[in-house]
Formats: structure tokens, C-alpha cells, sequence
């Protein structure tokens, strides 16, 4: 048992943080959140050169890391900085991407971003609720339909793509993944904002056909590599998700200290006191959901997906919680745009909107818990 | 004990209903439902509609133009117009100034001010709050120092509400800085043309300009608008914050909400079936439709009270608390409701004769920042950690 | 809009409450709640005498009340003093045997008490989960079946009994009630303690043989008359429960006056205060809730239904945070049989095991929500 | 990061669990399991034979008869045998006194006490609170007098856990009524069959007695018996409110009661479906599960930490807030789960050797006495509202 990180693991989490810390302050972090692109591609390739990216791919593919505490380790970094790079996206689709060595090279180097185009737009955060299609077409494919909420869709320079190749809507079998370039024809991708900063994009197929090669993995039996990569989205998610808790608890503790009210500091209020020890507390719950969803995320099937809904639900619980009481102890100024505490509560809270929220993960851990495999 | 309420009450509303058909315009009620932006023109049109028909200070003294409504009218009214959509009436003059005219104000006061008020001669903002002064608000700095017929006023106000459409503020600002801290405030009126006035947007987290700070520097206001005594201040201000607080839970506008709520509830889908019928998400409908129909009876036992000869007091404590409670969750569950399509945030979406195609469903738009902006509820006007300790001293009494 | 109480109703509920300030105090309460019997019959008899009992029903039944606001007045003050007389099984029943006449003016001298058996051992909280048959044998009926857990069933003389007719378990049509002498052959009374006083049954009938008239209401449609005094019995609960509580917050509230921690009265705590504050705001929701209830009860069906699992809800949930609270701010001698304190978290607790919880409730306000009749 | 234990800890916990095969006895398990009362003789067998095989005083030095275990050993053997329905270790002197005596005892002290302790020659209580000093522990008045080779004792202890069993009791006792509340206080050993002490049965809420006042009217003491120094018990006494706390948590006493609940609505019935699968049901079992999961890898992280020469501190306080909110949304929900037969209580049920049937389900007799029971978690002990105030400062350090 030990829960300290291996040596070459902290090293990269410490070089990470240092670079966050020093090219990635709040001022970078705003202007890049709302500009055009909604990130840095300069950021993008620096990142990629301290190896944060090959960090988040196993050896077999590449990368030098891959496990969910490599994983956990870089999206706690990037959660603390605000980061809105595309590395969500990277991460689950690359993930699927191990035999493609050439390309995943390239995306490792930096030189080539990934999306994972899966969710749509009548699903919510179902992964079988899927109506986009795939039929073969000669040696190729034809695919049509539409994805939905796509994180950084128009950054990416390939979007990894599931279909319905033999099913229908609601059904794990009959799913394959397809490697779609951006710039295909009758690819439509229709770009946003997103409220936390960074853009989104809703991607549209219309009859785009691909070669033979665009396949990805076994036809007809996506399903459980979707699972498991969005199963380490989550893992990320949650990593994130805790570093923001933390940052959102010190700067609400630190306002506490100096914020004085009726002649004392308002952290002498016992009320709020009470209400920061469970903030605390609760936040110590969702960091261990987070080592339990990230030992298991190499695992048995069941183990994982009980692990990262549990964590999933514990960090939708507690962001809301922390998120909210954050902005209410800071009072007014805690819902002003210039003071970064709103901006880390604005993520926290959309990453329950994220590979499923609260509730769907409560449901799903009930879910699993009926299933066969309960050790 | 009668829950009803009496036929001329439920005639009352059948008038009220009759005239919001007719005049409140459908465009104005649109945006509000659909949580477009409002822009100054619509709001001070809509304060015209219902000054036309003498309903727009509704809590005025009849001599003055209020309508002599009882406390049960004005709950009416007040539920009716939200759950039409109407805009919210703007406060800051009709609400809050004007009652403490009506109580403080010298008769040349409200002479001149009161008449502008309804025809919307003057937009009023509020400067209580500053930087330093927020739940303690009496711990304020803003100065006034009298010098021949005015006073010269320099410090700086914050979170003033719409203030940069704002003719006019009134200010707490300290005249005696030597006494106790309460004792030392007076009640100004402050042209916000004067020189050495300058309003500075906040933007709040949701991109959105509805906040502002004001600074005054060697600021020269008239002697004649000081309202009341010098340094009485405190009283005029506490009397504004416990004043008309009947509508303080804001079921209408709750009402109104949790309605849009189900509505979103039911088009949403979950596995190919309403999000509504969804177990977990039925639940926590239900729970919140409790607590709300709980606060309504809550609401009317007090306004009860109130017309009954009580006061409403500290009771507007709890009303405030679980009544923000209770928008805070609704605006939270609209949010949970959207899933994937809470994200998309496109700002121009929410200005009235844009028509780009919406993110996902059509009401998805402006449902996260509402979220994000509706946590204002437990902060300003009171926080509720201010209320708690109302109800500390004043219900509990420990 | 009038929320005082007739005058006619507010002077038989100080009647009432100045009765049992004067002998129904707690050093009576403990006595009776473990005595042999669980209840005292000259309480019952003097209770009788003051027109409570007749103020649990309406005219057309002999009483002088009967509606929402009597029965919640009337528990209200039972529920301040502990009462743990058969009340509620006797208003349950005696509502269902308003043309018994002879039987309710015994029921109102308070010389006869009822008992109203209905729910069974496997059936929960579900008014549909009935095995227990009534099947007739010439003129007359034979019952048998069990009851569980009938509020003071050895206490009373006559039991109205549910049973299926014409219908099986699970289905609201086919059923019936009998109006069974609690000294009938076949009938077993399996009598034992409560927790929070006073004391309950099982029913036993094992070819219970009765005449004709045993049938009460009409046969095999007897659902909707069990629906509604169940409705009725939730409004008794749920105005005892409020009473019950505003006595734990009261007492509370005198101990956070005067116990002295620390040199100070630890109401002086602002942790403690604004947790108060919140017990006190939820019990006013609690109290609306009632009200609504009452106000509902003799309303349409839908409306009825929906504001009594409403109160039942409510009252569930704020009890439930009511009692704990009680006790953790007495610390340990919250916790002592001695105060009457736990006597009053004990029973508010309890009241949520009798005719459906906070979930039950909560559910059921859920699926007539999806019923027809919305307004 | 590993969170798996190691081959050497497997190895031991199979060891634990084969003693517990072998040793516990089966009729004390069942009581334990099915909520019986357990006699002093019942305590008094489980003791013997953990101390037979080394294990009673599982944290103490070897030198006195500790087995010479880590942190995660000690973790291992708790889950273990709540886990396998062993009483708990009662723990006043093994758990309290001992370490105090470990620590701050003379050598006489410890030689003559800590062998009794061991073979049960003494059965300990622990004398702190007083009806005026709970949670402010130091504001105790129990006054010991020097009175040449003795102390002469006079005062009262409440909430004395089990006293009435009891051979001696360890008091913290007012040596210098004069000194500043924290420095007037000694630690003192007192023989309960000494003249003038007297106890009391509390009886609690649930009908039991478990707790006792303790009555002392000028009780002679041998000098001997005090601890350490005479006025510096305060020291002694937060020691021992801070040693030994890995198992504050109880995470092995939560998941066997978890695994009951599991049980109980497995087979409670909803509509003729087991309740555990009802939605409602099943949402408050998971919530439950995963905050019980969360914990396990809480209480692992502090125990890691102490492994590796981290204090577990203030994070002690942190496992004994939640570790007494997950214990007591156990028993809230296995009471909710037995639905109408929470309400019958026959206490008698409880005794071993009754032979009553079951009212209801043959589970039900315990357990709404036990959840009323178990709300003393979160008040003994520390209350949870002083573990928020260690927390508060030494934690947040507001």
C-alpha cells in the first residue's frame, strides 16, 4: 500500500506544474478560454514537447505512461491551471488509436490533435444511444449523422468517430469506430463557446465516405473499447474535477483570513467554519473516489465501471457543493468574471456535464451492482 | 381556517389577468420567458404600461397613485404578472426609495420626486453596498462633508444594480465619522450627472453587465436632497430593508420557473423517454414542487398575518432563504436537465432578433448562466447567512 | 384566506391541551407508554367525555367535526402531550362506519374503541398488498389472514378488517371491509411493546365466521373509503408530528439558553444557531405542509391524495433532521430515557414507519403526478 | 501509488481469519451479528482468548505483550473481526489507560497494571465527563485532596461507558482548584470498591443500560495511584483522546453493518420485489457504498501516512466525522428498510436464550434500538462539532 506517486511520475507532474504555473497564469488562461480558437496551439506544442501527451499513452502506443495514475497525475495539473487544451479529446481517442503508431506519433509530437465524436445529440450521456450510421460502401465506408457537444471539435485535426455498422439505437453490438480527417468532405463541424471557456463543436456527417482503412478496431465490436476509453475520460475528468476542489477550497479559505466583516475576519464565524470542514472533508472523499477509479481503471470491466461511476457521482456531489459554497462565502465578488475563483467554479460545475453527470452514475453504479461479477 | 381566497380576490385576479392579455406585450413576455436579455426600452415600457393603469407602485398610499391594494392584492399581482412573464417592476425607485419618501421625505421631496418616479422621469439606482461594507453594511466609508448648501461626497459605491442606466442614486454616505458606526450615516440623493461621478462595469461570471461600481470624487450634491436628519440615516435604511417584503419568497416568479422547468423536463429525452419520468429526475421534480407548494402556504400564512395587522418581521427571513433555496434549485435542475447541452455558451443568442440556429434544443441557451447568475439570490439583498442570524436573534432568540 | 381556527374548534383544542397539561404529563405518559396495557382507559373515558373522540367526526356520524382541520387540531395537542391513546385506529375506522350508528355513539362516549386493521406483513406500506380473504358461507362471511402492526390492537373491541372479496394481491378492485368483535372465534391478538410507547399487534384470523352485517361499505368496492381514511389518518400523523416537533425544537432551544460550555451558552455557538434556524425555517414548511393536507381532505381525490403524501413527505423528511438534531445538540443527556426529549425523537421517528415514509410518500406524489386530473 | 496490500499483509489477514475460524466462538458471533445484548462474561471469554494468542493489546510495545504489528496489521485485524461479528476490544484499558501508563506511568505503575489489564484482572472505566464539563472536557470540578499518603476524592463522573462492571476507573480529578482550568487536573487510578463511590444507571433511550454516573464522597486514594505528575493529568488526558486513532473510522464495524443492510433489504419486500432493487431503495444503498468505499481509501491514506511516520492528527478528525455519519446512515436505513416492523420492541428479544417468535422478520428485533442507540456516535467521544473545531484549526487554521 502507498499512495505517493513513483519518482518519474512526480517528476512530470512537478515540470508540468512549473510550466502551468509560469506560461499559464489566469491572465493566459483568459485570453485564451475566449479567444477564436478557444486554446493555444504554441501551449499545445510546449505541452507536448515536456511530453505531457506521450505521458497519457502506454508504451504499446508510444507514450510513456498511460496507466490511470499517469492520467490522474496530468489532468490534476491541468485542472489546477484551468487548462482548456484538448487534451479530453486526445486522451479518449487515442486511446483506441494504439495500432495506428504513425498517427499517434504525430499526436504525441503535437503536430496532430484528436477529437472523440460519440455522444449525439438525442442521447444525453448514454453511450448506446447512437443513430449516426456507417454502411459499407465498395471497399469503404459511407457514414451520416451527427455527434454532439464534441470538446475542442475544431481543434482536432482527426475525429475518432462510432457508428452503427450492424445495430440499432440503444444496442452495444453493432458498433465500429472510424477515423474521419477533419477536413473530409460532407464533414460539418459547427464550433461554440462553452461557458467554462475552450469551445465545443456539434459535428455533422453527411454521406462522408472513407476508405477501407478508416475502420478502427473490430467491426461491429466497438463497444467495449468506448466503454473503457471513456471510462479513463472519466478518470481525467475527476482527476480535474479534484484539483479545481482544492484550488477553489485554499482560495475560499484564503479569503476567509483577510475578507473582515463586523471587525473580525469572517473566517472566525463558526457557521462558516462548520460549512468549510465539510467542504474540506468531502473533498478528501472525492480525492480517494479518484485513487479508487484510477487503480482500477486497468483492470476487470466490473471493478473499473463501478470505480469511475463511483467517483464520477462523488466528484458531480461534492463540485456542486464546493462549487456553490465557494461563491457564497466570497459574496458578490465571488460571482464576478475578474476573479478567477468563478471561472474554477464555472469548470467544476460543467464537468458534471460532462461523460455523464451525478445522477446518470448513481443509476449506472445501481446498475452494476444488479450485474453479475459482485466479488 | 380557509385556504381560499374570496370571490372579490379571485375577481381581482380575473382583472389582472385580463390586463396583462391585453397589454402586456407579447414580445417583452417572450424574452422573459424564454430568458432573453431585457433592454432598458423594454423595461421602462413596461413601467409605463402599468403606470397607465395606476398599478405600477402598487404599495404607495392611494394620494400618492398607489391603488389601495390590500397585501392579498399585491401577492396576487404579483404572481400573476410573473407567471405571464411580465418583467420584474424595477425596484430601486418604486420599492425602495419611494416608501422612504412616503415615511422620511420632506413634503417638497415628495413633491418633486414621487411623480417621477411612475412616469419614469428618473431611473434610480441604490448605493448602499461598498467594497469594504457588504453584510456590514454599516460599516460604510463613503463620505459627505457639508459645505455651505451641499454636500461634497467622495468614496465609492458597488454592486449597484442597472446602475449604468441609472439617472439618479441614493446613497448611505457618513456624515460623522467620530460616532458609532451606525449613528454617523445619512440617506443622499445624488444626480448621477454631477461631475465626479463615474460608473464602472462588473462583469459577473456569466459575462453579463447588470452590476456596476460607482466612485464619487468631490461630488457637490444640493443640501435639499438629504432625506430625513443628518445622520438618521440608519433608520431610513433599515426601514427600506424590512419594508414590503411580502414578495420576498418570490413564489410567482418560482411558480413561473419550476412551470419552464417542466416543460424542459419533458422534452428532454433519457433512453428514447422523458427526462420527467426518468425516476431520479422525478424525484428531485417532486421534491422541489413540494417544498414550493410548502413555501406558497408559508408565504400566505404570513401575508395573513400581515393583513391581520401583523408584521411581517423576521418570518421574511425564512421566506427569503428557502424562497432563493428554491429558485437556486430550480435554475439547478434546468441546468442538470439540458446534460451535454448546458455547455454551449453563445452570448448573442440571448439579444432579442438574433436567429442563428440554437446549440441543441431551443431553451438551452440561457439556462447555465442563469444558473451561474441566480447564485446572486443568497447573497444580495441580505445574505443568508444574514438572515440566519436575523432569525437567531429575532425567532430563536439566543 | 384565513388561517386562524373557528372559534368553536379553538376552544375544544385549549380545552384539550389545558386537559392534558393537567394530567397527562410526562411522569403520566412513562406510566402509561410500558404499562400492561399501553394505554389507560379512564384517560380514554375522560378524553371521551370532552367531545374529543366525537370531534373526529362529522355530524352525519354523530360527532360534531370531522374535518381536516378538527382531526389536526385534535392531534396537535395529543401529539404535544405524548398521548399514546388508540386515537388514530379509531378515527381511521370510525370514519368508515359513519352508518353504524349505534356502534359510533358508543365509539364518541368513548365506552367502545375501534382499531383499524388493515396493512399486512408482507405488504409494506402498500394499501393493495392484501392475501388476508373473506369468502362467503351462507348468509354470512369467513375471514382469514394476518394484520401488522395495528396501533393499539389488544386495546380495542371492534376491528374493521380489510380482505379481498373478489380480487388478488396487488389490486385495488375485489375489496372489502368487516367489522370483526375483537372477541371472535378464530380471532388471535399478538399484542407487544412499541418502541416510542404505547403498544401494537399482530392479527391473526383463521376462519373468522361472521354474520351478514359484518360487511361494512359496499362489497368489493371498498378501496376508495380505505384510501381516504388512510388519507385522514395521514393528516392525524402528520399533525402530531408537527407538534412533535415544535416541542423538540422548543426544548432545544431552552437547553441552548441555559447548558454553558466554555463559559458561554453554547446557543452562543453560530454553528448551532444557524443550524437552528434551519430546523425551525423546515418546520414551518413542515407546518404548511399540514395545513395544506387538511385543507385538501375533504377535496376531490387527486388533490387529496396529492397533499397528503405531500405532508407525509415533508413531515418524514423534516422529522427525521428534527429529532437528530434534538439530540446531538443535547449531547449525551439527549440521549437519556429520563428526558422527555427522547421520547419525543422516538415517537416523531416513529410516526414515519406508520402509513408510509418519506420514500413511500415521495413516490406516490410522483406517479399521481402522471395520473389524469392535474389542474 | 499502490493500493493493493502486500503479499506479507495477505499472508496476515489470512492468519486473522483463520484464528477467527478457529477461536471466536460461534455463539458470540451470532449475538453480535443478530444485534443480541452481550454479557460481561461474553466480553470477558473474547478477551481471554485474543490475550491466549498475543493479540489483546494489539498496539502495545512488545516488551509488555504487544504482537509487534504495523499500522496496516492493526488496520487488517480490526476489519477482520468486525468483519467475522467479534465483539469489539473493550477498550478502557487496553486502548486508553495502557498507552497513558505506557507513556507517563512509573515502572511500579506499569508492572503492576498492565499484566492485569492483559489477563482481565481488572476490569477498567473511564471517569471524564461531568454532568457540567462534555464537550468542555477541561471544565471538570471532581476534586481530589492531598491528605497525607492519599488523595481524598469527591465529585461526580457521568456517561461512564459499562461502569458497572468495573474494578477500577481512571479519573481526570481538579488538583488545584486555584490554577487556570487546563493546569489544575491530575490523572488518577481509583479502586471502584473503595468507600464512598457509588453507582448509577443511566438508562438510555432505548430502554439499556450502558452508561453510569459515578458518585464519589471523599474516597481515599493512595497517592501511589496517581499518574505522572501531580497537575499535569491534561497533558496525560490528550494524549490518550489522541492516540491509537487509525480505527477511528471503524470502516471494519461499518462494512459488517453494511453487509447486514444489504441483507435485511435483499429480503424486505417493496410490491413483492426485494427493496433493494426499488429505485428509491436502491439510490440511498449506493450513496451509502460509494461514501463507504470513499473512506475505506480515507482511512487507508491516513493509515499510509502513519506507516510512514506521518502523525495521523487532525485527519482523525476528518475519520470520525464521516466514519459516524456512514455508521449511522447504516442503521437509519436498515431501520427504513424494515419498514412498519421498525415500530415493535421486546426487549427481552434481545437476551440470549429467548425463544419468543419473531414479530415480523426474525432481523428486526435490534434495530430501531439501535439506530436511537447509535445516535451517541456522533456525541461521545468528541462530539462531531469539536472534531469541526479541530479541523477548523488545525486543518483550514481559520
Amino acid at each position: 500500500m502507498d499512495f505517493n506517486h513513483s519518482d518519474d511520475r512526480q517528476m512530470l507532474a512537478d515540470t508540468l506544474g512549473r510550466y502551468l504555473a509560469q506560461k499559464y497564469d489566469f491572465e493566459t488562461y483568459k485570453r485564451i478560454a475566449v479567444s477564436e480558437s478557444g486554446f493555444s496551439r504554441e501551449t499545445w506544442g510546449a505541452l507536448a514537447e515536456l511530453g505531457i501527451i506521450g505521458a497519457l499513452f502506454g508504451e504499446e502506443a508510444g507514450g510513456f505512461g498511460g496507466s490511470g495514475f499517469d492520467i490522474s497525475v496530468v489532468f490534476e495539473a491541468l485542472g489546477r491551471a484551468l487548462v482548456v487544451e484538448p487534451f479530453l479529446g486526445t486522451l479518449m481517442a487515442g486511446r483506441l488509436l494504439a495500432d495506428r503508431h504513425d498517427l499517434l506519433e504525430q499526436v504525441i509530437a503535437g503536430t496532430s490533435i484528436l477529437a472523440f465524436a460519440h455522444f449525439e445529440p438525442q442521447g444525453r450521456y448514454d453511450l448506446t444511444e447512437l443513430a449516426t450510421t456507417a454502411v459499407r460502401a465498395g471497399d469503404g465506408w459511407v457514414l451520416s449523422g451527427a455527434k454532439a457537444v464534441v470538446p475542442q471539435l475544431e481543434a482536432a485535426d482527426h475525429i475518432l468517430v462510432s457508428a452503427c455498422t450492424d445495430g440499432g439505437l440503444g444496442k452495444s453490438a453493432g458498433l465500429s469506430l472510424f477515423l474521419v480527417p477533419a477536413d473530409a468532405a460532407g464533414v460539418t463541424v459547427r464550433g461554440y463557446p462553452m461557458i467554462d471557456g475552450g469551445r465545443g463543436g456539434e459535428l455533422l456527417l453527411k454521406d462522408v465516405t472513407l476508405g477501407a482503412d478508416a475502420l478502427v478496431g473490430p467491426e461491429n465490436d466497438a463497444f467495449d473499447g468506448i466503454e473503457a476509453t471513456v471510462a479513463a475520460g472519466i478518470v481525467a475528468l475527476c482527476a480535474e474535477a479534484v484539483a479545481v476542489m482544492a484550488v477553489l477550497r485554499d482560495a475560499t479559505l484564503d479569503y476567509l483570513r483577510t475578507r473582515t466583516q463586523f471587525g473580525v475576519p469572517i473566517g472566525k464565524f463558526q457557521a462558516l467554519q462548520h460549512r468549510m470542514a465539510t467542504v474540506a472533508l468531502e473533498i478528501e472523499q472525492a480525492r480517494s473516489a479518484v485513487i479508487n477509479a484510477a487503480a482500477a481503471l486497468d483492470g476487470d470491466r466490473w471493478h473499473r465501471e463501478r470505480a469511475v461511476s463511483a467517483a464520477k457521482f462523488t466528484t458531480g456531489r461534492v463540485g456542486t457543493l464546493t462549487a456553490e459554497e465557494a461563491i457564497q462565502m466570497h459574496g458578490g465578488i465571488g460571482m464576478t468574471w475578474e476573479l478567477p475563483l468563478s471561472h474554477y467554479a464555472k469548470r467544476l460545475t460543467m464537468i458534471d456535464h460532462q461523460l455523464g453527470d451525478e445522477d446518470h452514475h448513481l443509476e449506472r453504479y445501481v446498475l452494476l451492482g444488479t450485474e453479475a461479477g459482485e466479488a | 381556517m380557509d385556504l381560499n381566497f374570496t370571490s372579490e380576490e379571485e375577481a381581482f385576479r380575473a382583472e389582472v389577468r385580463l390586463f396583462l392579455a391585453e397589454q402586456l406585450p407579447a414580445r417583452i413576455a417572450d424574452k422573459v420567458r424564454t430568458g432573453k436579455r431585457l433592454t432598458k426600452a423594454d423595461m421602462v415600457e413596461w413601467h409605463a404600461i402599468l403606470n397607465a393603469r395606476g398599478w405600477l407602485a402598487n404599495h404607495w398610499p392611494v394620494e400618492w397613485g398607489g391603488p389601495g391594494w390590500s397585501v392579498v392584492q399585491r401577492y396576487i399581482f404579483d404572481v400573476e404578472t410573473a407567471l405571464a412573464h411580465a418583467p420584474r417592476i424595477i425596484p430601486f425607485g418604486v420599492s425602495m426609495l419611494g416608501p422612504v419618501l412616503l415615511e422620511y421625505g420632506s413634503d417638497a421631496q415628495k413633491q418633486h420626486w414621487l411623480p417621477r418616479i411612475l412616469d419614469g422621469s428618473d431611473w434610480w439606482c441604490q448605493g448602499y453596498s461598498e467594497p469594504g461594507a457588504g453584510s456590514d453594511l454599516a460599516g460604510l466609508k463613503c463620505a459627505a462633508v457639508r459645505d455651505g448648501d451641499d454636500y461634497v461626497v467622495n468614496g465609492q459605491k458597488t454592486w449597484t444594480t442597472l446602475g449604468q442606466f441609472a439617472d439618479m442614486i441614493f446613497c448611505l454616505v457618513r456624515t460623522d465619522p467620530k460616532a458609532k458606526k451606525q449613528e454617523g450615516i445619512s440617506f443622499l440623493l445624488i444626480d448621477m450627472k454631477s461631475p465626479g461621478v463615474e460608473v464602472r462595469p462588473i462583469i459577473l461570471l456569466d459575462g453579463e453587465h447588470e452590476v456596476n461600481e460607482v466612485f464619487f470624487t468631490d461630488v457637490r450634491v444640493p443640501a435639499a436632497n438629504l432625506v430625513g436628519e443628518e445622520n438618521k440615516g440608519w433608520t431610513y435604511a433599515k426601514y427600506l430593508l424590512t419594508y414590503e417584503r411580502t414578495n420576498i419568497a418570490g413564489v410567482g416568479g418560482s411558480m413561473a420557473a419550476f412551470d419552464w422547468l417542466k416543460h424542459v423536463a419533458g422534452a428532454q429525452k433519457k433512453a428514447g423517454k422523458p427526462l420527467a419520468v426518468d425516476p431520479y429526475f422525478a424525484a428531485r421534480l417532486a421534491k422541489l414542487e413540494i417544498d414550493l407548494e410548502n413555501m406558497k402556504t408559508t408565504n400566505l400564512r404570513v401575508l395573513a398575518s400581515v393583513a391581520h395587522g401583523g408584521a411581517p418581521g423576521a418570518e421574511s427571513s425564512m421566506l427569503k432563504i428557502r424562497g432563493t433555496e428554491i429558485r437556486q434549485e430550480i435554475t439547478a435542475l434546468t441546468r442538470r436537465a439540458l446534460g451535454p447541452y448546458a455547455q454551449p455558451f453563445v452570448s448573442e443568442a440571448l439579444d432579442e432578433g438574433y436567429n442563428g440556429e440554437p446549440i441543441g434544443p431551443d431553451y438551452a441557451a440561457p439556462v447555465a448562466a442563469e444558473y451561474f447568475n441566480n447564485r446572486k439570490l443568497s447573497i444580495f439583498g441580505g445574505s443568508n447567512e444574514i438572515q440566519r442570524e436575523i432569525i437567531t436573534k429575532a425567532i430563536l432568540r439566543l
